[in-house]
């Protein structure tokens, strides 16, 4: 690739990224504040008088190892069901003809477009009525499949040569076969970096797991940490930022251990 | 009889989106014939292959392998083996991986396994790499890897699809040895699809030449070359290109501009042409290139460009009303602006009709 | 391609499609039934006294008109930025060369796994200084660059051959003029595609404005939603599907005007 | 003397990652010539290329152009112009519009832009095409285009990387003659990449033969075919390869197996090489294929491929121990298996030493 300097380009890039970082410096910063040097004193980066003291009293108010035990219950369950039925039905529609395909996969990318906030009301009279409330299953059945997974792992397959999988056709190996060992093989970066965007949506989802997880002990991050803001912004402001900062522990783990996959099936030329 | 034939296409048509992509087009392959489809891109060769193949359905006709009807049977009960133009391995799995796949999925026991592929491999010179991944290999040996597995099932039929494309010219001269050495060894039927007319040359036994979607003409590399059935396979062999001119025809002689360019009256009668314009096909290495005029026939002519290739010098004659004449010659004493007088040698002339464009004498 | 025939793949195609439809059909369906046929017979398709009622007894208690103009006047203001600054961050990671490239991208795409609902306090206090609470730029303002749509562009870009971009360098044609003359151009329908997702979004969002949008006449469709949702599921059902149904009528318009784009853009070959 | 060198490498290093894909390159390119860059893929000739045009910087080393240190302009003022491999054409501009798009951006006047292009258009037989898109046109009408948005430029110098590879074989021929005309009307300095040699051949005043990043030869094509400067140059050159043989030297004569196969003892005093062994290496031209043996210095070999070409024909011969002798010959009177002998014209023996693999005598 040619690459030419650009100093401009970079100042933009640098503008952009301070505010996308911003709020997250200022989120960790405030969580070691006390509560009255984060009342008078916000926007200061680096704490007066940093403490622990948010960090202890919420672990004393909540089960920390419980509501990340659950989030994280949750969100495997959403992922690896949003990656097999994405899986499975993207690899129908590339690698198979039938009657009314083009019908289907029309409606299919339209459900995109059907607001998840729409269609919760029907899902939680279904869930509701299979006994299913207060339960991960109950919030991960109604998002197992989603067109958004099919279309990307659509894209993951463009990048398969159709040679490749002619040549298993005329070798006569069956379809379970093929996509179990050509088409999952080489998608796995696809996969994972596929399934880390799943995962991290499911994790900090807040609405939806509202609806169905009423009991305390099956609530996850997002709905503890909404307990700490109450409708006016905030009773305890540092408090609600020290859960803040632990509940991007573990998406920032997935990040760095995938990275290499992450990284590479973004851009797969001109970042090296 | 039956059972001497491969393979037979019969009336095959296939239509995309209403256009004939391959029209009507018939075809026999013998058991252990070395076929090469030959065409310009787009011609249809790919298409015919992979009909045979049973990677697509012809719109109509029929396509019998050993005698039976394709249709009915499934791609891989078709017994044959394909190479791709691009190999097609599995990057995630090595050579000897590649090779074995098959045969593991179709449950061939493994010492079996292991015996045949330790011979390819042999074969092939592939031994050292068996655990590499495709990633890690050259292009030559990748296109060797892909051989490999078309020759682990064994299959009586083998598939080509342009193989030597993809890797350097400097080693394509050896893969294409090392290709006809397998076909003497296994005697499997093969069908070759390419573009290049020098590989066909080499390795046909026969030679389908495509255009359009029909066969130009099928017949082995010399008569394809020296009696081409129409202009289109005339010109399509041979490089550089036949030299085309517009000729006359009269009582007795063919006259190009005022220059009579064929005398034998013999020829000419057999021909049955009353009159008219003509077709004369003549191969540069047929045009005799002299400084003097020593008959009527001889056409002059300014040297426009002159290639010397070492073996041989390639020039670019032009004539009157920029009709151009390309002559190979052995022993170049020409410069660029040189005036000279071209013979074309008579009995290499072809002659092709006007309108339909065909060989008057094949 | 090669197409294979496979029934079993048909019907697991179609199944996974009435899950995602069966939810919209049902809530269309319940729209038009009154209070008590959706009380008795809610999972019944076709209402059994279809009535108008409640989209006019919608139209009496709010002003629709309104709600959409709200929403999609914030949505747009979300997707132009959005496009503009991802078109041209990415641009610039892609083209340009300078020191710390890798680390900017890197820190870039973290952010992507940190989740919206963790810094929507901090947004939330910038916002209320800026004193741009209940206007659609309050709700935009943290939104207009995001790593995930500098992500699509950035992958959107790997479509075009970088000889392409060497061809203009050569004939000296300033960077402003190929991001305009040949890299929108030529990205045209990925931008029109990446653009109806972010809208979407947009349109769709609920948490981040309920926090901004406090005044009634600032609502927007998401938040009266809310509204015929109390806390235990609604107490006018067929009500809110009604408002459902209107809410998805403009997404599934921008789908309909845009589906030569948008079809194309998930999977360039394959499901013609 | 200095403003007639259109471009100059002086010592110019590329590396990546440690790696050194060009070495300590030097290279003189003269106002008017038409330089090619030949190599197999991989040898750093798209490099150097890239580095004239300014797309990648030298690790070390200097580039000048028309004297200028290339380093302190941009590869706008460098005043060159470059066709790419895939043609590189603006898919959202029509033809015209991509011949226009950089005199526009650069101010030409409208009208001196339309005069330009219409002559240009003209020249390249594009003017019915003007309003179409790229992606409306041919293989071969986009190499055109990309042609003429070069020439629009009027640079001085035109780059040129493999601009004929993805056109159909029987095109490129007359794309080959077109580029020719284009330099003779134009005299530009041309620099053109390739890994065809016959193109090479064909279109070079001087060749640049490159492998691993480093000029092998640069000369005449006449010269590269006939006196390369080592093994490398002269088994890239030539189709079929230059058959090389081990020898022995002994005090009057060179000696293959028992065969003295030159006896010449002047030419070999001149080389100075006491004993040992050389690479003997024979153009298949120049090894004579006979029935019956007349002397002492005829290897006997035996038939294993007959190739007819139709111009000529290609003969695979198997010598002892696995050796192979590849000829040319136009009158083929041989069967595979035929006992045969082959003698190799002394005078076009050519002799590497074992070591280097320099040529001996050049």
């Amino acid at each position: 690739m040619n690459k030419v300097k650009g100093s401009s380009w970079h100042i933009l890039l640098i503008i952009i990224c301070l505010v996308l970082l911003l709020p997250v410096v200022f989120m960790v910063s405030n969580s070691f504040k006390t509560l009255q040097d984060s009342y008078h004193s916000m926007l200061q980066i680096i704490p007066l008088h940093p403490t622990f003291s948010n960090y202890s009293t919420l672990g004393k108010q909540v089960d920390l190892l419980r509501l990340i035990w659950n989030t994280f219950f949750m969100a495997t369950l959403v992922t690896l069901g949003k990656i097999v039925t994405g899986l499975l039905a993207a690899y129908a529609f590339k690698y198979f003809t039938f009657k009314g395909k083009k019908w289907l996969y029309f409606i299919f990318v339209s459900t995109i477009f059907v607001p998840f906030t729409v269609v919760m009301i029907p899902n939680y009279l279904v869930i509701s009525k299979a006994n299913l409330l207060n339960s991960a299953l109950g919030v991960a059945l109604p998002q197992l499949c989603d067109a958004t997974g099919i279309m990307l792992f659509l894209k993951a397959m463009d990048k398969i040569p159709s040679s490749l999988i002619e040549a298993v056709h005329i070798d006569g190996i069956p379809s379970y076969k093929i996509l179990k060992d050509i088409v999952v093989p080489i998608l796995r970066p696809s996969i994972i970096s596929i399934g880390a965007i799943f995962f991290i949506n499911s994790w900090n989802e807040y609405v939806w797991p509202t609806l169905i997880l009423k009991d305390k002990s099956s609530f996850t991050l997002p709905l503890a940490l909404q307990n700490y803001i109450s409708s006016e912004g905030g009773t305890n402001f540092p408090l609600a930022m020290a859960l803040s900062t632990i509940m991007i522990i573990v998406p920032l783990l997935i990040y760095l251990i995938f990275q290499r996959y992450i990284l590479n099936s973004i851009s797969s030329s001109g970042l090296k | 009889m039956s059972n001497e034939v491969a393979l037979e296409l019969k009336e095959v048509t296939k239509k995309y989106k209403k256009t004939n992509v391959i029209s009507k087009m018939d075809l026999q392959i013998k058991n252990g014939e070395f076929l090469v489809l030959l065409g310009p891109s787009g011609c249809g060769k790919s298409t015919t292959l992979r009909m045979i193949a049973g990677l697509e359905k012809p719109s109509s006709g029929q396509i019998l392998i050993d005698g039976q009807d394709a249709e009915k049977i499934s791609s891989m009960e078709r017994n044959l083996a394909m190479v791709f133009q691009d190999y097609a391995l599995y990057p995630n799995m090595t050579v000897y991986q590649n090779l074995e796949y098959a045969l593991k999925v179709h449950k061939v026991k493994k010492e079996e396994r292991q015996q045949r592929l330790a011979k390819i491999l042999e074969t092939l010179n592939l031994t050292e790499y068996q655990d590499r991944l495709p990633g890690e290999l050259s292009g030559g040996q990748k296109q060797r890897v892909a051989l490999g597995r078309g020759m682990a099932k064994q299959s009586k039929i083998f598939l080509l699809d342009e193989p030597l494309s993809n890797i350097d010219v400097q080693l394509r001269e050896k893969a294409r040895d090392e290709i006809q050495t397998l076909h003497e060894e296994n005697q499997q039927t093969i069908v070759y699809v390419t573009h290049d007319q020098l590989e066909a040359m080499a390795l046909g036994d026969r030679i389908a030449i495509i255009n359009d979607g029909k066969i130009q003409m099928i017949d082995t590399p010399d008569n394809i070359y020296n009696h081409p059935a129409n202009l289109f396979v005339a010109q399509f062999v041979g490089t550089p290109q036949i030299n085309i001119l517009e000729v006359d025809v009269q009582t007795t002689q063919l006259v190009y501009a005022e220059y009579p360019v064929l005398t034998n009256s013999a020829r000419l009668a057999k021909l049955s042409v009353p009159s008219g314009q003509l077709y004369l096909g003549i191969r540069p290495e047929h045009v005799v290139v002299k400084c003097k005029q020593e008959s009527a026939s001889e056409l002059p002519a300014q040297v426009e460009a002159v290639i010397d290739y070492g073996r041989y010098q390639q020039l670019t004659l032009k004539l009157e009303e920029k009709q151009v004449l390309k002559a190979i010659i052995t022993n170049n004493n020409f410069k660029i602006g040189d005036i000279v007088y071209a013979s074309l040698a008579e009995d290499k002339i072809l002659l092709f009709d006007h309108k339909g464009k065909n060989n008057l004498e094949s």
